[in-house]
């Protein structure tokens, strides 16, 4: 495992209108990492994934991506830089098919033989999604969208993989199908920058993690070692476990 | 009296006063005495325009459909006065107006106890009761029609034509308000994007069945495309200002009570209203008769400035013109309104017809889209954006003093 | 299913119920987003309703406040149907609610987000509007007055002429609050009000929440993400998951109950981080 | 949406009609068999005649198709109903006009190589002058488009929609100055002959320019086919785009959700533009169908096929492509029939009233998706 740094993120700050959304982060991500942010609903953690996208500006602070600054790059030019997003809520394309919607994943790729390989992983890695290629992204259930929503992200060979709440609103069952494949996907050498609502499952999963509150970083670690820390799991879950 | 109120009436009366004397006495000749009125009923239909769209948040298009309606309307009840002193078209209109909208106000009640009606089923129930009712307006009308010629006869010429003139712009208004009521009722249940072009719809019907009045529908005497003549030239500065006047005061009330403060609540947020109690299915319907009745009023000035109505005034490409004097002048802002009425009417009426050499007229309308698109570009809120004067504005009450100071939350804002 | 939820302690007998929502179910296009949802509230309680993400939480909110109509199922308030009755009748018969993402009257003021909800008890008909005269005078400066009042019990008088969007969030939240109060309901719904605050400010809310209770007699249902704010507050605590109950009973019972542990936590996280060991010197 | 409140016996029959929704749906239900009945009529009256007009209302409406599905893919991309649509097929009927009677660009195959037969000469020649109104189309809406719209993409929509009035407006009053298009109707000039043709009881046979056709016959024109199967041949290119395409694939994606294209990779702006100048392309297309079937040319001409087309993406259901074609193809039918059986000038007042009826039924119109849900 390599240890030189492959994303760094410098006293981001953030405004919605006069809402100030991210008060100066700084957080780092290290080459085959999986690093989590994890925090209540509203602490940040999209907005920070949305930066580094591009989707968002940032007033002030910089983020760092193998070296070249990226911090006002337009979207297209990150994700062909290699930092890829599957979204919050999957947001798959709905009227759009399951073959499409990973078509749309590789949209920066032009090697048709690359991206034929790409499908042939993914549906390796999905076979659920090559039983349903022909359908449409709406008709899914949740954890398949939610397959989706990851292998769509693979089909553009990300270097690093922010992961918005790949948990949110599936059964305990799927999420661990959903963990495995995070696990195997970082295994296989991307990185991956998590973030979860649910604390304890990415810490299980992670090596590091920062703690975000109302825009703030108030605590980072190893994450084995916060996993074990009962005042994380006093913040996060109240008393009596 | 406060003193805004007293500073804004003392303004308005010094405005009337200074106007007025400079058409008594010639300095104002009659292409911008023209421009003037045509301004003044521009800021009246924008003024209801901007209570629909710019407080309450309903994108309509069908202002000048009303607008058509009202002055048709009361140039018909004008001209067969001035024709051959029959009052006939005056009392149809003024029972079907009065019946109407008795009728409607009572239904309204009675619906209100029943719980969850259906839009569209309202709306046939209202439309079958109103055709009874117009129906029996007419046989009405014509039979009490001579004693009213009558009386109004024995009254001097002038006073008259006066009296049938006001009722007149009267009953325009409130035709416009009852047909907007029946046309809302099932449409205001539609998106807002729909809603525009369901309206911007009557706009069109309502210009075709003008183009044809004389044979699709029974008045001849409004000679369809052609164009209609034989009505009075009674609407001067004192109609037009009054008008103006009363009712930029009545918006202003009503804006400034709760029932404005619910109007606007729909336009900030649908759902947080209704939470909040709010019906906001009432208060779509009443932005928007209230905002057609100002339509109405309008028209029936208009079709009294010229004497002459000729449906492509009624165009539904004209139909944008209130929507792009509101914009220009900021939505939701009063002052806003009256001032891009009155600068839209000079600039594109008056100056650039004055300025423009002979025969270039047509770079009139090369312009003016760059205009707007400048404007568009350079102050997306209006020129004037919030601003008001101050009797428009809404003052805010002072705090009662507190007993003692407590510190407010520290709370840094950004 | 139901033979898992612990019997829950019983009410005070003598009163009747202030709310009782019976088999709500709620379909989208065939999808079940709440299915058979139970629940009596009585008068003076507090009650929570959590659940992971997506549980249905928000839709049985919205079917108790009219925003939805329940595809089967009805809701009694104060011993009247009130299931697909409009929401601004049922706010009126005074059920309030405050939305999950903050829903103010962003561009008007502070004082005026108040006075709209006081609209329905104005007191004055619309040609009195209209007319500005003595009776509209009369009535505008007493429902000012009363508005004002309730800004000061959430101490934002001094904030009366901001517009509201320019707040910052906390006090966003507690105007939210304060116009969901400021036509004295009888119940109070709260959709996750803590959402976005950090602890201090959880731990004010907790008061607030307490202090309104108390003040204006009312009863709550709280749907909430933080434990912490649920725990510390509810008497009673309803679970939900993918639109079902999957447990009620006092704060305690529901931090001990295995179900919540895994609806919460996906099955041992203690297990899955053996399974996942990452392969570095400090892993135990 | 009508609530399920519980029925209550108390209720009589008609607060049930009312709360139910009855009353409304018998008094749509009337309307619809009155129009059912005067079509019926009609139809038993004079086949022929009728036939005739559905023939004329198809040719009309493969028009209005053309320009709709450019307001619906605008729309459903951007949600700006783009005002300026409609000018944009006027500037392809005069481009197609100056094309083919300043430049001669139709007979360029002729003139080049001199004997070629003259049906390839015209065919050739023909599809020129539409491919350079498509492109000189696509090239203007796509000026428009960055000049115009995207400034303004983050302002009010209504700013935009202002916007495109102005820019309607500009394109007409500009195209009506001397020296750029000109302020008169002018005659456009067909690139190759009309041939009609007569079927009957006996056949089809060609009818010579001259003689009026034998009783009880349709008329069937070498422009009505031309238009049908124009359109047809663009309708299938525009979905083989959409469906079949990268760039067609990455336009519903971004029709559907632009934050999520961004996070793919997918230019945006770029799609947006592409959007633009595509339909502005089947504008330019229909423009030159139009004015070779109604030959004038006017610089105010877009105006009401441009608010007709509208009128049939509404209906349509905006944002959906089949949805465009069938509300054109039943626009161009409500317009001939109605003009025939009705009167010609209720045609454009009925057009709106089967829109507002539709629209009552179906708020988003009869392909159209219901609006998804707010959070």
């Amino acid at each position: 495992m390599q240890t030189d740094t492959m994303l760094t993120v410098q006293d981001l700050n953030v405004y919605y209108g006069a809402i100030h959304a991210l008060k100066g982060i700084s957080f780092e991500l290290k080459k085959g990492e999986i690093v989590a942010l994890i925090g209540a609903n509203g602490a940040g953690k999209s907005t920070t994934l949305s930066t580094i996208s591009g989707l968002i500006r940032p007033r002030q602070g910089s983020i760092i991506f193998e070296g070249k600054d990226i911090t006002m790059a337009p979207s297209e030019q990150i994700v062909r830089l290699g930092i890829v997003q599957s979204p919050e809520g999957r947001r798959i394309f709905a009227t759009l098919t399951v073959m499409e919607n990973l078509e749309m994943g590789a949209y920066t790729r032009s090697n048709k033989a690359e991206i034929q390989d790409g499908l042939a992983e993914v549906f390796k890695r999905f076979p659920r999604l090559d039983e349903r290629r022909k359908q449409l992204g709406g008709t899914l259930s949740g954890g398949e969208q939610q397959m989706l929503a990851i292998a769509r992200a693979m089909m553009a060979r990300p270097a690093l993989l922010l992961l918005d709440e790949p948990s949110m609103g599936l059964s305990p069952i799927l999420v661990e199908q959903i963990f495995d494949i995070i696990h195997d996907i970082n295994e296989d050498g991307t990185s991956i920058l998590l973030v979860e609502q649910n604390a304890q499952m990415a810490l299980s999963i992670s090596d590091r993690a920062y703690v975000l509150e109302t825009g703030r970083i108030v605590m980072s670690g190893d994450a084995q070692e916060m996993l074990h820390d009962p005042s994380i799991v006093e913040a996060y879950l109240g008393g009596g476990h | 009296m406060q003193r805004t109120t007293l500073f804004f009436l003392g303004g308005a009366a010094l405005i009337f006063v200074i106007v007025q004397a400079m058409i008594s006495f010639g300095l104002l000749n009659d292409f911008y005495v023209n421009i003037l009125l045509l301004a003044s009923v521009y800021a009246i239909v924008g003024l209801g325009l901007n209570l629909i769209y710019g407080f309450n948040g309903q994108f309509s298009l069908g202002q000048w459909g009303f607008y058509a309606i009202g002055a048709y309307a009361a140039g018909d009840i004008t001209y067969w006065w001035t024709l051959d002193k029959s009052a006939h078209a005056l009392m149809i209109a003024l029972l079907a107006v009065l019946f109407c909208g008795a009728a409607i106000l009572l239904l309204r009640k009675l619906l209100s106890r029943v719980r969850g009606v259906d839009a569209l089923s309202a709306f046939t129930l209202y439309l079958v009761v109103v055709i009874f009712l117009v129906f029996i307006a007419i046989q009405l009308g014509q039979a009490l029609s001579p004693a009213v010629s009558g009386l109004l006869s024995l009254l001097p010429d002038g006073l008259s034509l006066q009296i049938v003139f006001f009722l007149a712009v009267l009953i325009a208004g409130l035709m416009a308000a009852e047909i907007s009521f029946l046309f809302g009722l099932p449409v205001l249940t539609l998106g807002s994007d729909y809603f525009g072009i369901a309206t911007l719809g009557l706009t069109i019907i309502v210009k075709v069945l003008l183009d044809n009045s004389d044979t699709l529908l029974p008045f001849p005497e409004m000679k369809g495309a052609r164009g209609m003549v034989g009505i009075p030239e009674v609407t001067n500065w004192f109609w037009a200002f009054a008008f103006l006047l009363v009712i930029v005061i009545v918006v202003r009330n009503l804006l400034h009570s709760s029932y404005g403060r619910a109007i606007i609540s729909v336009r900030e947020d649908e759902i947080a209203a209704k939470a909040m109690g709010i019906d906001i299915a009432h208060y779509k319907n009443l932005s928007f008769v209230l905002g057609s009745l100002f339509a109405g009023l309008a028209g029936g000035l208009y079709a009294h400035i010229n004497g002459f109505l000729h449906p492509n005034t009624f165009n539904f490409i004209k139909s944008f013109d209130p929507m792009i004097i509101i914009v220009m002048g900021g939505l939701g802002s009063i002052t806003g309104t009256l001032g891009a009425s009155f600068a839209w009417a000079f600039i594109l009426e008056g100056l650039l017809r004055v300025i423009l050499p002979q025969g270039t007229e047509t770079w009139r309308f090369v312009v003016y889209p760059l205009i707007l698109l400048l404007i568009m570009l350079l102050r997306p809120k209006g020129l004037m954006g919030e601003i008001e004067l101050p009797f428009l504005r809404q003052v805010l009450p002072p705090l009662k003093p507190k007993a003692q100071p407590e510190e407010t939350q520290a709370e840094v804002k950004p | 299913m139901s033979d898992a939820i612990p019997p829950r302690p019983a009410p005070p007998a003598d009163a009747p119920p202030l709310l009782t929502a019976q088999n709500l179910t709620k379909e989208f296009g065939g999808l079940r987003a709440v299915h058979n949802f139970e629940k009596t509230i009585h008068t003076g309680e507090l009650v929570g309703l959590i659940g992971p993400n997506g549980a249905g939480k928000t839709t049985i909110f919205n079917m108790i406040t009219g925003v939805y109509v329940p595809t089967s199922g009805s809701v009694i308030f104060n011993n009247q149907d009130i299931t697909g009755i409009a929401p601004h009748e049922i706010n009126q018969l005074g059920i309030a609610r405050t939305f999950q993402n903050i829903r103010l009257f962003p561009n008007l003021t502070v004082l005026d987000n108040v006075r709209i909800a006081y609209h329905p008890h104005a007191g004055y008909s619309m040609s009195d509007a209209i007319l500005h005269n003595a009776h509209f005078n009369q009535k505008e400066k007493e429902l000012t007055e009363r508005a004002q009042e309730f800004l000061g019990v959430f101490n934002l008088q001094d904030r009366q002429g901001e517009i509201a969007k320019n707040l910052p969030y906390g006090e966003q939240r507690r105007l939210e609050i304060a116009r969901a109060l400021a036509a004295y309901p009888k119940l109070l719904l709260l959709d996750e009000p803590a959402a976005g605050m950090n602890p201090a400010e959880s731990m004010a809310l907790m008061d607030l929440i307490h202090f309104i209770r108390e003040r204006f007699n009312l009863t709550i249902l709280l749907i909430e993400h933080q434990m912490r704010v649920v725990m510390g507050i509810c008497e009673w605590i309803t679970v939900v998951d993918f639109g079902e109950v999957i447990a009620r009973g006092t704060p305690q019972e529901i931090q001990s109950n295995p179900r919540v542990i895994e609806a919460y936590l996906g099955p041992g996280a203690a297990a899955l981080s053996q399974k996942y060991r990452r392969k570095k010197p400090h892993a135990d | 949406m009508t609530p399920n409140g519980t029925p209550n016996s108390k209720d009589t029959l008609f607060i049930q009609s009312l709360r139910k929704g009855w009353l409304g749906k018998v008094f749509l239900i009337l309307i619809g068999l009155a129009a059912l009945w005067k079509l019926g009529v009609s139809l038993a009256d004079n086949p022929v005649l009728f036939l005739q007009q559905v023939i004329n209302g198809l040719q009309l409406g493969f028009v209005y198709a053309l320009i709709a599905l450019g307001y619906t893919m605008v729309y459903g991309i951007v949600r700006l109903i783009n005002f300026a649509h409609g000018d944009v097929f006027m500037v392809g009927a005069f481009v197609g006009f100056y094309t083919i009677a300043r430049f001669q660009f139709h007979t360029w195959p002729e003139r080049l190589f001199p004997g070629l037969p003259q049906w390839l000469v015209l065919g050739v020649g023909t599809v020129t002058v539409v491919l350079i109104s498509m492109a000189i189309c696509a090239l203007l809406a796509f000026t428009i488009e960055r000049v115009a719209y995207k400034p303004l993409r983050n302002a009010p929509r209504i700013s935009a929609l202002i916007t495109a009035i102005g820019v309607s407006f500009f394109l007409e009053y500009f195209g009506a100055l001397q020296f750029v298009f000109t302020p008169n109707f002018v005659t456009f000039e067909r690139p190759f002959s009309v041939q009609n043709w007569q079927i009957n009881n006996l056949g089809i046979q060609a009818l010579p320019s001259g003689q009026s056709p034998a009783d009880n016959s349709i008329i069937i024109s070498n422009i009505a086919l031309i238009i049908v199967l124009a359109s047809i041949l663009l309708l299938l290119l525009l979905q083989f785009i959409v469906q079949g395409t990268r760039v067609g694939k990455a336009m519903r994606a971004v029709a559907y959700d632009k934050q999520t294209a961004r996070l793919m990779g997918i230019n945006v702006d770029g799609i947006i533009s592409i959007t633009f100048a595509i339909g502005a392309a089947l504008a330019g297309a229909a423009g030159i169908l139009y004015a070779t079937a109604f030959p004038q040319v006017y610089f105010v001409m877009g105006i009401i096929p441009g608010l007709k087309a509208f009128v049939a993406a509404v209906l349509g259901g905006i944002g959906s492509i089949p949805g465009a074609v069938v509300g054109a193809l039943i626009m161009g039918q409500a317009e001939v029939l109605s003009a025939a059986y009705i009167s010609t000038p209720m045609r454009d007042a009925v057009a709106f009233s089967i829109l507002v009826i539709v629209l009552l039924v179906r708020p988003t119109g009869i392909f159209g998706e219901p609006e998804r849900e707010k959070a």
